[in-house]
């Protein structure tokens, strides 16, 4: 099964692609106890600040200790919600407006578990992994993303 | 170096003090780290950031092991 | 803008294929107002039955209410969230084990907005549309599903 | 023909009465109708289904329009 137990990595050098998911959703087909998969996806936003237009996010990441956090947050969220699989894919350096810099995918026997234990995988993400985003802006100025 | 603390800076606080790696003497705790960086880089008292030993987030004062490894965290901002 | 205020078809013809969903995703990269989509994916389950193992389900509907009955949800959701775009495709005739079989695709600004909205959307869904599942079985038989 | 109803049967509905379209004498109310289909096929009295009117689901008794598009809706399934 896909539980795995070992810290795996989720960074991903620039955006991921559409097809990516595509391929990660077909991987899924050959798992006939799935019923329903969550998958949260998250964009670069084309953001107005006072000091210009976000044009892109550049991701740097302490990685060994993202590395650990997720793989923490992994096991809890495996313990908390009865999943078949879930993946996490997080972009580093540059990603520009309208690609995307986050994947969230959960897979379960019923829907309820996959959505619920999606929706708490983004939080704890953008909570606790240190991730930081800097914006890049078209007047080549940048501002640090703050989460909310 | 026995003596030396390793650390390792990110995003707006690697932006502030010009450098993502730094050797420090070593410290106590981190009291006095916190106390030598901001001695060291007064642009770091109005920086919001916290501190991880050996990969841990910590909260309240707490002994520096040798040769740990010491990272100043600013807020996270993934996804 | 994607929000269609009129009727639009739902229904495709068997399986849904993780490229059509790819496809999806990609048409929104230009929509630069987005931060988050939130995708929901059914997929058919080898479920046991005391009569037999499931290896597809046979989807019916009562087409012309179904339609119309999605977009009265469709406007409902737009109405309460502050989405920029939805999408949701259902299949009919049969679709086997492993393949999708329903796709809810929210997008909004913030994530909060599209994860809800899209668990709201699956739960009528399933609840409010006239589709029916025949739950075709290895032993030549037939059980009709249950949404619970 | 202005005295018939027409009725579309689904699912279980359809597969028990063995058909998916029929023509009935016009009823004044769903509830005549549901007799009169009782009477017609026995097995829809051990049947789960609603009725929609016109593509609406109605709820208690409610009057039957000329020329109504009535159908015998089993518990959805879909998703």
């Amino acid at each position: 099964m896909e539980k795995e137990r070992n810290p795996k990595n989720i960074f991903v050098q620039g955006a991921i692609s559409p097809e990516a998911v595509a391929k990660s959703i077909a991987n899924h087909a050959s798992k006939t106890d799935i019923g329903g998969h969550s998958i949260f996806l998250g964009q670069v936003r084309a953001d107005e600040k006072p000091e210009g237009k976000v044009i892109a996010i550049d991701y740097t990441a302490y990685e060994e200790m993202a590395l650990e956090k997720a793989f923490e947050i992994r096991e809890a969220i495996f313990a908390k919600y009865p999943l078949t699989c879930m993946h996490i894919y997080h972009s580093l350096g540059a990603v520009k407006v309208g690609e995307l810099c986050l994947v969230v995918f959960t897979s379960s026997k019923h829907r309820k578990a996959a959505m619920d234990a999606c929706d708490e995988l983004v939080e704890r993400i953008k909570a606790e992994l240190p991730v930081w985003g800097k914006e890049i802006l078209d007047s080549d100025n940048h501002v640090w993303k703050v989460n909310v | 170096m026995p003596n030396t603390i390793h650390i390792k800076a990110f995003g707006m606080v690697a932006e502030r003090i010009g450098a993502t790696d730094l050797e420090l003497a070593h410290c106590l705790d981190s009291e006095a780290l916190l106390e030598t960086l901001r001695a060291k880089f007064p642009e770091l008292t109005t920086t919001k950031f916290s501190l991880a030993i050996n990969k841990k987030l910590i909260s309240g004062n707490q002994e520096i092991p040798e040769n740990a490894e010491i990272a100043l965290l600013p807020p996270f901002s993934g996804g």
